[in-house]
């Protein structure tokens, strides 16, 4: 209870701090305010994670009954992940906002929705009343809408952000429904009521009340084909709101699809298959337009898709894991469905913060602009490598354990199962290893687009490396990554307790279940530093070589051409240009294309712009039809008295009329018969 | 550790002995086994000259490249001798590994700012993603097939499968060839001997590189061919004495590399974009391997 | 006590009106304020009384004569500032403040009669003080909208005269009496389905002017538009409760008979019309107001799906009701500061409002929160509530495409409020702004947070007197 | 005798839709007060002084005289051309009120109700719905307050087919509805004169989205 007053009694107190300071010092107090909260909740956290679960009873209102708040492992995992993303974001964000202190309003706005959505993300992992998680959720969502919109005089932020609201609209609409359901047939809405439902009710009917959750989670988390919202949000937020959403606010979708795993407790398999299934194409789908993007920051979005298709995979393994009784699939999937989560959020934020700096740096997000950064830039160029290598997955950093434990499930899942469940996990082992390869590719373009080579256009403004406190935070990340990739024994032990929740469903606590093939990770941190200590080696003997041999410096190899230009490097797009014209058939892409004519050809050009298909398919057409057949019915309001008393009329003899005609048709057959 | 040592031996004469093969095949005297190995000592004890757009990165991926090559070594055992590193699911810390070092390769060709090297880059790229599915399934069906998730016991497990698992084998072996030859550039996929926008691929991404960081990568090629050709040899090793693996091990790498020679003299490399089906070609070999060992276990019916 | 009320307000709404100095018109406008105040808390005492057997005090009308009450303190008051804004016009001023004087007395008394031909009556009266309101700018859109508004309003009482008559006719010989609300309540059980039907179709279709539904909404679209901002506050907030009167004292009459399922069909195709059409338009219009007015339009809809899908939607429906008056009123009382910034109500050349008006901004945003029924937001507890309703009745198949409609509407007026919020509008010279006195704005503010309050966290005496006022219809 | 009278109002309402002049309109009026008086006075049962004034009131002065009189003034007022001019043909709009008035007939027929008079039946309905039709078929604006009377009417005639009347009180409310509502409607269009040329209703259809 103590917590809780203080909690209230620090927002609110921050809150009115903020609305009073001016501009400069609004950052500095948000960064006190998250401490504070971080700190509050993680004390909770950390005490749940070493064993005593946090449970609060509220008297509640009228409307909402009881209000219990409850810290279980699974949410105290997420709060932790939280609270570091928030406080990065906010000591990134504090500086990055000075940019605009040229701007004269919407920093109160900014700050105090930075703060509410930080407090609403804490609530929602701790609610366990229907109403309350509800509320708690639309702050969350509309405190996240207003930080998007910060550049809100911008027509562009302005529709982004309106997108991204009304699809968080549809998202609680569903999820009101399926709570509407539960309470409907159970007249509660604590969560406790959804495993009586379920008790209560056909199976079929349980799936389906998962599968309304999972709408409406998965449209914040982003599954395709519900992720439409994201691409558009994160280019138009700033870089640390794209970051923090990025890492933690779809993460939230994933809490609650777990959270909903656990309480609904029906044939995991179907549900494991579905979610699979979903992953796999989100995963793919996800990198295959995230490579074929110009904006840094869409294709930073784009990735993020991919990454929450790669913790699906994770989910629905632990799915099918939890229906075959197999505590060790269990295992693998939900540990690597969590560990994911947690990686993503930090390379992922880490990457924004990146972008954010190039931004700053040189005013734009266009890959075909920039190139070269890593002179002016070192440090976000680095930062921005080990942020690329870790999304890929590759050793030493953290994303490669979460995805060397995802295989580890798919390969056992591959292993001890009959023919046809394990159909799709060959799939999901095919769709893994081709979003792997693909993260690769988009990678190695974005970095050599961005920082490698000469910049392709001159220079907007002469870009330099940003300030320390933009750095800090970002080096604070990449110890983080660092720490996962070398020790992930530590990680793997913390795992256990949220994993235990799931595996507990079968019985079997987690680390009496924890694969014994896990025991490697142990090793694998070890490895990969000596994969490190192999490269040192190598790199110190050849330095060595270099003093005694005479090095020199000279233009590019041009093959005997004498005048080459910044123009004729590879682009980002020739880059990418075979993998394009590979998957052309199942990308949209509006090409402009004007070639050289005539004798003395004049100025010829190419530009290519990605689309989403699945968001023409299922958005944009079907609301074009809409509005076009409601405007057909505008004729109604036309301004002619004669028609408003007609309606009144017609309405009245419809409602005569028409029984009467009913009757008289019956009168007749009547007649009829008689004769 | 007996395998490491193997390897990093064998990929000393593996050049040497595919350049030979070649020159016999079209009947001119070549140059001796130890030819390559020449060249690139007197690599390493060259100068350099290095492009002013390059950074840090262009001078520290051909150590990482070379580095994540030797990394993968470990990983490979021999017949019944573990590998220096070896746990259940180790070939994926083998793929993502290698995946590291052309990480590396890729950017650090991107670094030059060249109309060139850019191109080859993207390709490696594609190929090797096109690429990474094929050996994935290939190894989850030996898994499937043995039961195993670790190079070692897989290997030591597949030899006491039924006659298809011979034919399995035979397909194994044509896939793993044909991803060593597109790992390293070779034959169908691609041609070393020419130059320039010739050859598509590995050779023009190293154009600016040169001395010792050239003959890091020169050298990386060979131990990448001796890396697969080990892996090659041990599908057919199984856990037969030391004295026996050990000859067969060696006699299996140099058939390896002659095959090598006569397939690179005897074949000519498909037009650019004919490789990517090409590719997706081994991909799908590999499924129906898949659904070979399926059948094998009678898992299907 | 009624007697006194009434007399005393049309003797003040008679000094107003020839009255010509503003301090004494302010001093009766207080004193007015003050006397509706006396007189609500004198009902509230006498619960459940009924005076000259007319005239009795229920639940709905408690809860209504509150909420009225309540929204005429910002209207009247506010209007000191709308008015003297305006070119001042002694002669305008007196039949304004007259005018809304007899409205507010003509709304109370509409609430509280017992008796079907007095509501209709007392209703016809709110459409006279009404017409005078939306003709208080004398130019020729309003007087186009009070022709029509006084029109369409005068045919559609007539409809309802028409069913009162049919309902006597269903009484037959006998029944003087009958045409008491409780009366009714007993005797209509007994009653002809035929007549009782067309007694039901006409009383509904002549309420739906001032309910606001289809058929009969569209003239007080355009009243809303031209009525000074106090006034349409009221309009469509109070006023739109008076038509939800007399249909819902009616509709209960008729809940107990055989003919309800029937009686809910029909008010469900109104209704979801009435959701569809305000979409349809909310798509379209550019003119804030008339786009709030369509709002209460689609909120109306809600509010009758809430009875037609029965159980706790009937409570949901009187909650969305009251909560929607408190909102819309303060949303309109808002656009008044709005129109006063920009001097137009195109959403087109209004833009940038955060620039000019800061609380009045936030309140804007808030409003769109509030109004939209997003938490925590307490519609949105009604609207839950309204959508539990219909889940359980089996209304699935409307409950969809509903949705489906809200969504649009949010997404439309989103678009629009943003607009005005943040995007600078076009060729507008910012050197003739008149600050706005934001005072006015906490007054909203106080409005808005009544709406969270009486949704999240309920008073138990509010929610008693809404299980009261619906406890017939429990089924 | 009441059907007689009865007969001749719906009569009026087929000489209302052939009409052109709205003199002719504003003479029907008076008509049709005259007839709702006689109606009124017949089906009077115990003649008390009250009921007496009050029908005079309500039928005579103000249907039969105040209100047609106040139409001509306001007519000779904004000087509105004497013609109609409904935007139907005079001889479809006869067709659709025998139509109406043949519905309502046969809809009576079907209700087979012990104390309702049929014929006041008929009478009302056909009164109401051609009253909306003619607002919904003529130009002017005059001409829809003259239909709103009409429409009075028929209501009129409507109470008088209840059986029982109504108490006093309602009346009185009808009678302050009529008067006030006509008279409000009228001053209006005095209003509407002011800004818009003639009496149209294609003048008043500004307001729309």
């Amino acid at each position: 209870m103590g917590y809780l007053v203080s909690f209230i009694g620090i927002l609110f107190a921050s809150l009115l701090l903020i609305g009073w300071v001016d501009n400069k010092r609004k950052g500095t107090v948000a960064i006190i305010a998250t401490l504070m909260i971080s700190a509050l909740s993680s004390i909770i956290a950390i005490k749940t994670l070493a064993g005593q679960t946090f449970t609060l009873l509220l008297k509640g209102s009228l409307v909402t009954g009881t209000v219990s708040l409850v810290v279980d492992p699974l949410s105290a995992w997420f709060i932790l992940l939280i609270n570091f993303t928030a406080i990065t974001g906010v000591v990134y964000g504090a500086k990055y906002m000075q940019a605009y202190l040229n701007k004269p309003s919407g920093f109160t706005l900014h700050w105090i929705s930075y703060l509410l959505a930080h407090a609403g993300l804490l609530v929602v992992c701790a609610a366990q009343n229907a109403l309350v998680f509800l509320m708690a959720w639309e702050v969350m969502v509309l405190s996240a809408f207003f930080l998007v919109i910060f550049e809100n005089h911008k027509t562009k932020t302005l529709r982004a952000g309106i997108n991204y609201l009304i699809q968080s609209h549809i998202a609680i609409v569903v999820l009101t429904i399926a709570f509407i359901w539960v309470s409907s047939v159970t007249g509660s809405f604590s969560f406790t009521a959804i495993p009586e439902f379920v008790s209560n009710q056909k199976p079929l009917y349980s799936f389906l009340l998962m599968l309304l959750f999972f709408v409406g989670f998965g449209i914040k988390a982003g599954f395709v084909p519900f992720h439409t919202w994201l691409p558009h949000a994160h280019p138009a937020a700033p870089s640390h709101v794209s970051g923090v959403m990025s890492g933690i606010l779809i993460k939230i979708g994933i809490y609650g699809i777990l959270r909903m795993i656990l309480l609904i407790d029906i044939n995991y398999l179907a549900t494991g298959y579905f979610i699979l299934f979903v992953s796999v194409i989100t995963g793919v789908y996800g990198v295959m337009l995230a490579l074929i993007q110009h904006n840094l920051k869409k294709l930073l979005a784009y990735h993020s898709i991919e990454n929450i298709g790669i913790i699906g995979i994770g989910i629905g393994l632990g799915c099918i894991g939890m229906g075959t009784a197999s505590p060790v699939l269990t295992w693998l999937g939900f540990a690597g469905a969590l560990l994911h989560t947690l990686n993503h959020s930090l390379f992922k934020s880490l990457l924004f913060y990146g972008a954010g700096n190039i931004h700053q740096g040189t005013s734009t997000m266009n890959v075909e602009r920039l190139g070269g950064l890593i002179k002016q830039m070192p440090h976000t160029a680095i930062l921005f490598l080990i942020a690329a290598l870790a999304i890929c997955g590759l050793p030493p950093f953290n994303g490669f354990i979460s995805e060397f434990i995802v295989y580890q499930g798919l390969f056992h899942g591959i292993l001890t199962y009959p023919f046809p469940y394990m159909l799709l996990l060959i799939v999901a082992l095919f769709g893994l290893v081709l979003i792997g390869g693909l993260a690769i590719f988009c990678f190695t373009k974005a970095f050599g687009a961005v920082f490698l080579g000469v910049q392709r256009q001159r220079p907007l403004i002469g870009p330099k490396e940003s300030s320390l406190q933009k750095l800090i935070p970002m080096y604070m990340v990449v110890g983080a990554i660092l720490a996962i990739g070398i020790f992930p024994q530590v990680f793997i032990s913390v795992l256990n307790l949220p994993v235990g929740q799931f595996t507990g469903h079968l019985g079997a606590s987690a680390d009496a279940v924890q694969p014994h093939s896990i025991q490697v990770l142990n090793h694998l941190g070890f490895y990969s530093g000596a994969l490190l200590l192999i490269v040192a080696a190598i790199f110190l003997y050849r330095s060595r070589r270099q003093q005694v041999s005479v090095c020199s410096y000279s233009a590019t190899w041009g093959c005997g051409y004498v005048a080459p230009t910044a123009k004729m490097q590879y682009t980002a797009s020739s880059f990418i240009r075979n993998y394009r014209k590979l998957a052309e058939p199942l990308l949209s892409l509006q090409k402009f294309k004007k070639d050289v004519v005539g004798v003395f050809p004049v100025k010829a050009g190419h530009t290519i712009h990605p689309q989403d298909k699945v968001e023409e398919l299922l958005i944009n057409w079907p609301l074009h039809k809409f509005r076009v057949f409601m405007f057909k019915l505008s004729f109604l309001q036309n301004g002619r008295l004669q028609f408003y008393i007609l309606y009144g009329m017609a309405f009245i003899m419809l409602l005569v009329g028409v029984p009467f005609i009913i009757y008289l048709i019956r009168f007749f057959v009547n007649f009829l018969n008689t004769i | 550790m007996v395998s490491f040592v193997l390897i990093v031996l064998i990929s000393l004469v593996f050049s040497g002995i595919v350049i030979r093969t070649k020159s016999i095949a079209s009947g001119r005297k070549g140059p001796g086994i130890w030819q390559p190995m020449k060249d690139i000592f007197k690599l390493f004890k060259k100068g350099a000259v290095y492009s002013e757009t390059t950074s840090i990165i262009f001078q520290i991926a051909p150590s990482i490249y070379f580095a994540s090559v030797l990394m993968a070594i470990m990983v490979i055992p021999l017949g019944n001798s573990k590998g220096l590193i070896s746990f259940a699911g180790d070939f994926v810390f083998f793929a993502y590994v290698l995946a590291v070092g052309k990480f590396f390769n890729i950017i650090s060709a991107l670094d030059t700012g060249s109309s060139f090297e850019g191109m080859g880059a993207s390709r490696e790229a594609l190929f090797s993603m096109l690429a990474e599915p094929a050996f994935f399934i290939l190894m989850g069906s030996l898994g499937l097939l043995t039961g195993y998730t670790s190079f070692h016991e897989i290997f030591m497990a597949f030899h006491f499968g039924s006659y298809v698992s011979y034919a399995l084998g035979v397909i194994a072996t044509f896939i793993l060839i044909m991803i060593c030859m597109i790992e390293n550039s070779r034959m169908p996929v691609d041609d070393p001997k020419t130059h320039l926008e010739l050859t598509m691929i590995h050779e023009v991404m190293i154009l600016d590189n040169s001395g010792f960081d050239l003959g890091l990568i020169m050298h990386t090629i060979n131990l990448k061919f001796a890396m697969y050709g080990a892996l090659i040899a041990n599908m057919f090793l199984g856990d037969a004495p030391m004295y026996l693996t050990i000859p067969l091990f060696l006699s299996i790498q140099v058939l390896f590399a002659v095959v090598v020679g006569i397939l690179e003299s005897f074949s000519a490399r498909f037009r650019m974009n004919h490789n990517a089906q090409f590719i997706l070609v081994l991909s799908s070999l590999s499924l129906l391997m898949f659904f070979g060992v399926l059948m094998v276990l009678g898992k299907f019916n | 006590m009624i007697i006194p009320y009434l007399t005393g307000s049309i003797l003040i709404a008679g000094a107003l009106f020839f009255n010509q100095k503003k301090l004494v018109s302010k001093l009766l406008v207080v004193t007015f304020l003050i006397m509706q105040w006396g007189f609500t808390v004198f009902e509230i005492m006498h619960k459940g009384a009924t005076t000259y057997d007319y005239f009795s005090t229920d639940a709905l009308a408690v809860l209504l004569l509150v909420t009225l009450s309540i929204i005429s303190i910002p209207a009247l008051t506010h209007s000191y500032e709308y008015i003297y804004k305006e070119k001042d016009n002694p002669r305008a001023r007196g039949i304004y403040y007259g005018a809304m004087v007899l409205l507010i007395m003509s709304l109370t008394a509409a609430y509280l009669s017992s008796h079907i031909a007095v509501t209709w009556i007392f209703v016809e009266i709110t459409t006279l003080s009404a017409s005078a309101l939306i003709f208080h700018r004398r130019n020729a859109g309003s007087i186009e909208a009070t022709w029509k508004y006084v029109f369409v309003s005068s045919i559609s009482l007539v409809f309802v005269f028409i069913g009162i008559l049919f309902l006597s006719i269903a009484l037959g010989k006998g029944h003087e009496e009958g045409m008491f609300y409780e009366e009714l309540m007993v005797l209509s059980p007994g009653l002809n389905t035929f007549w009782l039907k067309m007694a039901f179709i006409f009383i509904f279709s002549g309420y739906t002017a001032k309910l606001g539904l289809v058929p009969m909404y569209t003239a007080g679209i355009d009243a809303k538009d031209k009525a000074p901002t106090p006034a349409a506050a009221l309009f469509s907030s109070v006023l739109m409760n008076v038509g939800f009167v007399g249909f819902f004292r009616f509709y209960k009459v008729v809940a107990n008979t055989s003919i309800h399922p029937w009686t809910n069909h029909v008010v469900m195709i109104a209704a979801f019309l009435s959701i569809f059409v305000a979409t349809v338009y909310m798509l379209k219009v550019k003119n804030i107001k008339r786009m709030l007015a369509y709002s209460s339009i689609e909120h109306m809809g809600l509010i009758m799906l809430g009875l037609v899908a029965g159980g706790i939607g009937y409570y949901a429906a009187l909650l969305h009701l009251i909560l929607h008056s408190f909102a819309k009123s303060a949303l309109f009382l808002q656009i008044g500061h709005l129109y006063k910034t920009f001097k137009t109500k195109n959403i087109y050349s209004i833009g940038n409002y955060f620039k000019f008006n800061v609380p009045g901004a936030v309140f804007l945003l808030l409003a769109f929160i509030v109004v939209t029924a997003m938490p925590p937001s307490g519609l949105f507890i009604s609207e839950f509530y309204i959508f539990k309703a219909m889940f359980e009745g089996g209304y699935l198949f409307l409950l969809i495409p509903v949705l489906i409609l809200l969504t649009m509407i949010i997404w439309s007026l989103g678009k629009n409020i943003l607009k005005m919020v943040f995007i600078p509008p076009v060729g507008f010279d910012e050197s003739k702004v008149e600050p706005v006195n934001s005072l006015e704005t906490f007054s909203q503010y106080l409005l808005l947070g009544l709406v969270i309050y009486l949704g999240i966290n309920p008073p138990q005496v509010f929610v008693d007197l809404l299980h009261e006022a619906v406890q017939n219809l429990t089924f | 005798m009441t059907n007689i009278l009865l007969i001749v109002f719906t009569i009026s309402l087929l000489y209302f839709a052939i009409a052109n002049r709205l003199m002719t309109y504003v003479k029907i009026l008076t008509l049709q007060g005259v007839i709702l008086f006689g109606v009124a006075f017949i089906e009077l049962r115990e003649l008390n002084l009250l009921n007496l004034i009050f029908i005079l009131l309500e039928t005579i002065i103000v249907k039969a005289l105040a209100i047609p009189m106040f139409m001509r003034y306001v007519i000779k007022k904004n000087n509105i051309t004497r013609e109609a001019e409904p935007f139907v043909p005079n001889f479809v709009s006869l067709i659709l009120v025998t139509i109406i008035i043949i519905v309502t007939f046969i809809i009576s027929n079907v209700i087979n109700d012990p104390h309702l008079h049929k014929i006041y039946f008929v009478t009302a309905l056909s009164a109401l719905f051609s009253g909306l039709y003619f607002i919904s078929s003529r130009k002017k604006i005059i001409t829809h307050v003259i239909c709103y009377v009409v429409i009075e009417n028929g209501v009129f005639i409507l109470s008088l087919a209840v059986g029982n009347e109504m108490p006093l009180l309602i009346n009185l409310g009808v009678l302050l509805d009529v008067f006030v509502s006509v008279f409000l409607l009228g001053i209006f269009i005095n209003k509407v004169g002011d800004v818009t040329s003639d009496g149209d209703v294609a003048e008043l259809s500004k307001l729309k989205d």
